[in-house]
């Protein structure tokens, strides 16, 4: 795919084509499930009856391989960065990172010797979602969030 | 070290008031202890002598023989390791507790027994007491740095292998240096 | 996942022909695992001829954190680590440093505190059956049971604001009186709950396939369980009728009437059981404290700055996951000298070795879930 | 010219069933999200089109779209072919299809026969992913599937003996005009248990997903397969759920002929009774927990066998006897 990646200037028919490609992927965006704690089980609550994930096209999936954006819920450890970063790079192009929850975003409410403080220490995150645990409906904000930005990203044009 | 001296202090509180009126928690179990392994018991404390905080410290050498007495002995029964710590007093003369609360289910009370190591010391292991000992005791480990002699498997439990310390300990730092500088990748790999 | 590992890799070279055993590691990231666990099997086959759990994903230093921080600051902490039911663990400290100071809690602080250290118990059950039943396959219990579960955070959210952690409980009581609307709510849900557990048990007990993947899987017999020091429904399950609600009680327990549930076998099967009744248990306990609940203050009477005596004291309560406590030692000062919190979910994986011998790996699958571990007080 | 003809009429009629079929079975997914869903008091995908109707589609763009990546240390050329010889025995099994009696791509005298032999194929490519794919996972799960499909396989061929002898012959449209009074499901009720167990066992679907059992192997043999390969997999398990239930409906429920007096066209009622037995399929998903791996094997052997054994035996005995 990557001879026409960033080739193309902007024009009617690349715009059309970049916002068909861009709508496809924010339509079917499916989770790695990273559940790492207290909103993992928020994440759970997402997919189930009341909140319904499914209803955006969301699925959570098990294998990397087969997820675009990873939902990192919950504290990242140092020890838990290494598996986390290795997950990250199992996922295949165009991948995205939502950090759920404080913990996630910048340590939380634990600054000792054992939390990475914040996960963008080692993958590079779209949206921070804030809450400790974020609500089914604040990571739903987020997700629409991260739907947005796809939307202005450019597949065969040329970066801005 | 006013943190020491505290368990000291409610001891000896305990030991002169009961003298005449009651007889402080624990006090069957210490001679119990005590008519198997004389000199065994330490020091007898309550916390505001409550029975379940009874306490018993036990000399190092006799810790095993005393957990297996406590646990088989009909008036004891002590069956359930119900948890296995340690508090570091830096400073001390010996100065990592170690403490095991046991719990009987046929008398339904509590006891907590307390061995004092010095540091670097080796203290006997209690799983083959208390198979429940296993993690906890690897967990002491990890944390306190504090080594059991007898244990199947000391390896760090819950920190990684290649951690290097001990945070539990007092003069750990909270905020700690860490030990493993996590090496940030290159922006370039992000594939901006 | 996470199986990119050289020494993880199916190794290729050997061209005699020979049976060599598999080394299949299974986590941190996996979906049975119910957060970070990783657990090391060596398979020959599919049977499990060895099994290690790695654990420490999510230590997150509590303990450490316990001894920087005053008493009153740790209550949220407390949350954090059993955090499916949070107010049982925020039940656990409040009674250990209340125990600490001696005071006298109100007796309706200690009713609606068992209340919803009740419906902490039931939201963590459903969770655990929610979880436990997707492992196994049957994915529409899940979601069932998040819909009885949506209800109890609902009544969390009118009583202290929150869905998950909630930080229910102050030192010396509660914060405040809760509203007369989550009260009127907790019947209703107490009303409808059990034909709710009949639902579940409709796809579940009586199913032929769950009967054949839990019944005689993961045994333990009850010396065994006291041995490796399990706790909570494991422990009954074995047929241990020990419940500290029960023998140590606590809070408004003592008060109450209801009935501790063992099982026969200590399989996986009849900790499903044991689970089941306790929640209908439960669900009787919260009947009883919203006929019983006194009128009255809901808080003691507490001194501004927090400062215990000097001294050492161990509580424990029945989590739903088993014997949870917290071992406080002061030195007098605000702060505590150290907090130690024992952790039933910790001890009961200790156990998981014991039980996963020379089961398949579908059954160490289905024996995680009848542990029903939460990782956020098993590491700390 | 008739030749050329032919060939041509040919070739528009596979080209209309792949195109119809592909578009079929990517909207199978969309209905199992659906009714999935619904049964869990959920609304499934709502956001995409019309109540969620362009999700497959959706999907379908996103998959393609995606990097595809290779293992570094898996087999390339096995890892590539492995879902090609997935898919296309999944779809090669359409053209004996009788759609109704008029329509179909060819009519082969061994039409059942054929199906089975090329459904299953389908196994080699589910083993070549995960020999080649290099992880544990997936190797497990591949092992799982070759032992769990070789076995049922045999029920599934054993199963439509019994229907085969009344009807007589192999040819798909004969069965179903040997049909025309009562369908084949209430003379073999037995074998159409049979069938339909070893159908779910065949297309990994529940209780039976074990080599793809997500809780317990991430995604069994699929598990390191990404974009359009993955989806490559997906497809073809829900071509193959089309064709079992399309070869259910032909044996067992008299294909395109309809009930009594409705005036309806035969092509309606092949794609009503298809739906039914699709819609069983994913309710199983929905209602029930998974097996074991060797109780799976239990189930099969000691219990399966010997039914569909007795079954052909009586059978036998009765056409014998009777007829």
């Amino acid at each position: 795919m990557g001879v026409v990646e960033g080739k193309f200037s902007d024009n009617f028919i690349t715009t059309r084509i970049d916002s068909l490609v861009a709508w496809a992927r924010k339509s079917a965006l499916w989770p790695m499930t990273f559940g790492l704690a207290c909103c993992a089980i928020e994440m759970m609550a997402s997919g189930a009856s009341r909140y319904d994930f499914d209803r955006f096209g969301v699925i959570f999936r098990a294998s990397p391989r087969q997820s675009d954006v990873m939902i990192v819920a919950g504290t990242v450890t140092h020890k838990m960065g290494q598996a986390l970063r290795r997950v990250y790079d199992q996922m295949p192009e165009p991948r995205w990172v939502i950090a759920m929850g404080n913990c996630a975003t910048c340590g939380g409410p634990y600054a000792n010797y054992a939390v990475m403080q914040g996960v963008d220490e080692v993958v590079p995150v779209d949206v921070y979602v804030p809450g400790c645990p974020p609500r089914p409906e604040s990571l739903m904000w987020g997700v629409m969030q991260l739907q947005k930005k796809i939307e202005q990203e450019r597949y065969i044009r040329r970066k801005a | 070290m006013p943190d020491e001296a505290q368990p000291d202090g409610k001891e000896e509180g305990g030991a002169s008031a009961p003298a005449g009126a009651k007889a402080p928690p624990a006090q069957d179990l210490r001679e119990l202890v005590e008519r198997e392994y004389a000199g065994a018991v330490l020091e007898q404390t309550a916390y505001k002598d409550l029975a379940s905080e009874a306490t018993l410290v036990v000399r190092m050498d006799a810790l095993v023989q005393a957990g297996a007495l406590l646990r088989d002995h009909p008036s004891a029964r002590f069956r359930l390791l119900s948890d296995l710590t340690a508090v570091h007093y830096p400073g001390d003369e010996r100065p990592f507790h170690v403490v095991y609360h046991l719990y009987s289910f046929d008398h339904n009370r509590r006891l907590r027994l307390k061995v004092k190591a010095r540091d670097g010391e080796q203290v006997p292991s209690v799983v083959p007491v208390w198979g429940g000992a296993n993690w906890m005791e690897r967990e002491v480990y990890d944390l306190f740095g504090v080594s059991f002699k007898g244990h199947p498997d000391l390896r760090r439990i819950l920190l990684p292998e290649d951690w290097g310390s001990h945070p539990l300990r007092k003069d750990y730092p909270l905020e700690g240096r860490g030990e493993r500088v996590y090496t940030k990748p290159r922006r370039k790999e992000f594939g901006d | 996942m996470f199986e990119v590992e050289s020494s993880t890799r199916v190794e290729r070279s050997s061209v005699v022909p020979g049976t060599e055993e598999l080394i299949i590691n299974m986590g941190p990231q996996h979906p049975s695992t119910h957060g970070v666990l990783r657990v090391i099997l060596r398979l020959d086959g599919e049977t499990v001829k060895d099994c290690d759990c790695d654990i420490g994903f999510l230590h997150r230093g509590t303990e450490k954190i316990g001894e920087n921080i005053t008493y009153t600051m740790f209550i949220p902490y407390t949350d954090r680590l059993d955090y499916i039911a949070a107010p049982s663990s925020n039940l656990a400290w409040v009674t250990a440093v209340e125990k600490l100071f001696g005071w006298e809690i109100p007796m309706r602080a200690h009713y609606i505190r068992t209340l919803v250290a009740e419906f902490s118990r039931i939201s963590s059950h459903l969770l655990w059956l929610a979880t436990h039943a997707l492992d196994i396959g049957a994915m529409t219990v899940f979601l069932w049971c998040f819909r009885e579960r949506e209800m109890v955070l609902d009544l969390f959210e009118h009583a202290f604001g929150a869905r998950l952690t909630v930080n229910a409980f102050r030192l010396g009581g509660l914060f405040q009186d809760v509203p007369q609307k989550f009260l009127d709510l907790s019947q209703e849900f107490a009303d409808l709950f059990p034909g709710r557990i009949g639902d579940y048990e409709t796809l579940l007990t009586d199913n032929r396939i769950w009967l054949q993947r839990t019944r005689g899987v993961g045994v333990i017999s009850a010396d065994d369980a006291i041995d490796l020091s399990l706790t909570g429904p494991i422990l009954r399950g074995s047929g241990v009728r020990w419940d500290i609600r029960r023998a140590q009680p606590y809070a408004a327990y003592p008060y109450l009437d209801f009935v501790v549930p063992v099982g026969e076998n200590g399989d996986v099967y009849d900790r499903y059981l044991v689970r089941i009744e306790e929640m209908r248990q439960s669900t009787r306990i919260i009947q009883q404290c919203l006929a019983q609940l006194p009128k009255g203050p809901v808080s003691c009477k507490v001194p501004r700055t927090i400062k215990p005596p000097a001294g050492e004291v161990y509580h424990s309560i029945e989590n739903p996951k088993g014997e949870f406590g917290f071992y406080i030692v002061s030195d007098g000062s605000e702060t505590p000298y150290r907090v130690r919190i024992r952790p039933p979910s910790f001890v009961n994986l200790g156990g998981l070795k014991k039980l996963a011998l020379g089961g398949l790996v579908a059954d160490v699958v289905a024996i995680i879930g009848s542990i029903d571990i939460v990782l956020g007080e098993c590491d700390r | 010219m008739g030749i050329a003809v032919e060939a041509v009429i040919a070739l528009v009629k596979i080209a209309v069933v792949l195109g119809v079929v592909s578009l079929v079975v990517a909207y199978l997914t969309y209905l199992e999200r659906k009714i999935i869903a619904h049964i869990q008091q959920r609304l499934g995908p709502m956001r995409v089109g019309w109540h969620g109707l362009l999700q497959p589609i959706a999907d379908g763009a996103k998959l393609f779209l995606k990097e595809d990546i290779i293992p570094d240390k898996a087999d390339k050329v096995v890892f590539v072919i492995a879902p090609i010889m997935v898919l296309v025995p999944a779809f090669v099994v359409y053209s004996v299809l009788p759609f109704s009696s008029t329509f179909y791509i060819t009519q082969v005298n061994i039409g059942i026969f054929f199906i089975l032999a090329v459904s299953s194929l389908g196994v080699f490519g589910i083993v070549m992913a995960g020999w080649a794919s290099n992880s544990k996972y997936s190797l497990l799960g591949a092992l799982r599937s070759a032992a769990q499909m070789l076995s049922y396989e045999i029920f599934l061929g054993f199963s439509i003996i019994g229907p085969l002898m009344l009807a007589g012959s192999l040819n798909m449209q004969k069965i179903v005009e040997a049909q025309s009074d009562v369908w084949f499901v209430f003379y073999q009720p037995l074998a159409f248990v049979v069938f339909f167990i070893a159908a779910l066992a065949e297309t990994n679907r529940v209780p039976f997903d074990l080599p793809e059992a997500e809780t317990e192997l991430v995604a069994g043999f699929h598990t390191e397969y990404s974009g359009m390969k993955f989806a490559f997999f997906f497809l073809a398990e829900y071509a193959s759920i089309m064709v079992v239930s399309t070869v259910a409906v032909t044996l067992f429920f008299g294909g395109w002929q309809g009930i009594g007096w409705i005036p309806l066209p035969g092509f309606v009622w092949y794609v009503l009774k298809l739906g039914a037995m699709i819609f069983v399929f994913i309710w199983i998903r929905a209602t029930l927990p998974r097996y074991r791996y060797d109780q799976l094997m239990r189930l099969g052997w000691k219990f399966m066998f010997p039914l569909v054994m007795a079954n052909i035996f009586l059978t036998g005995l009765v056409k014998f006897l009777f007829l």
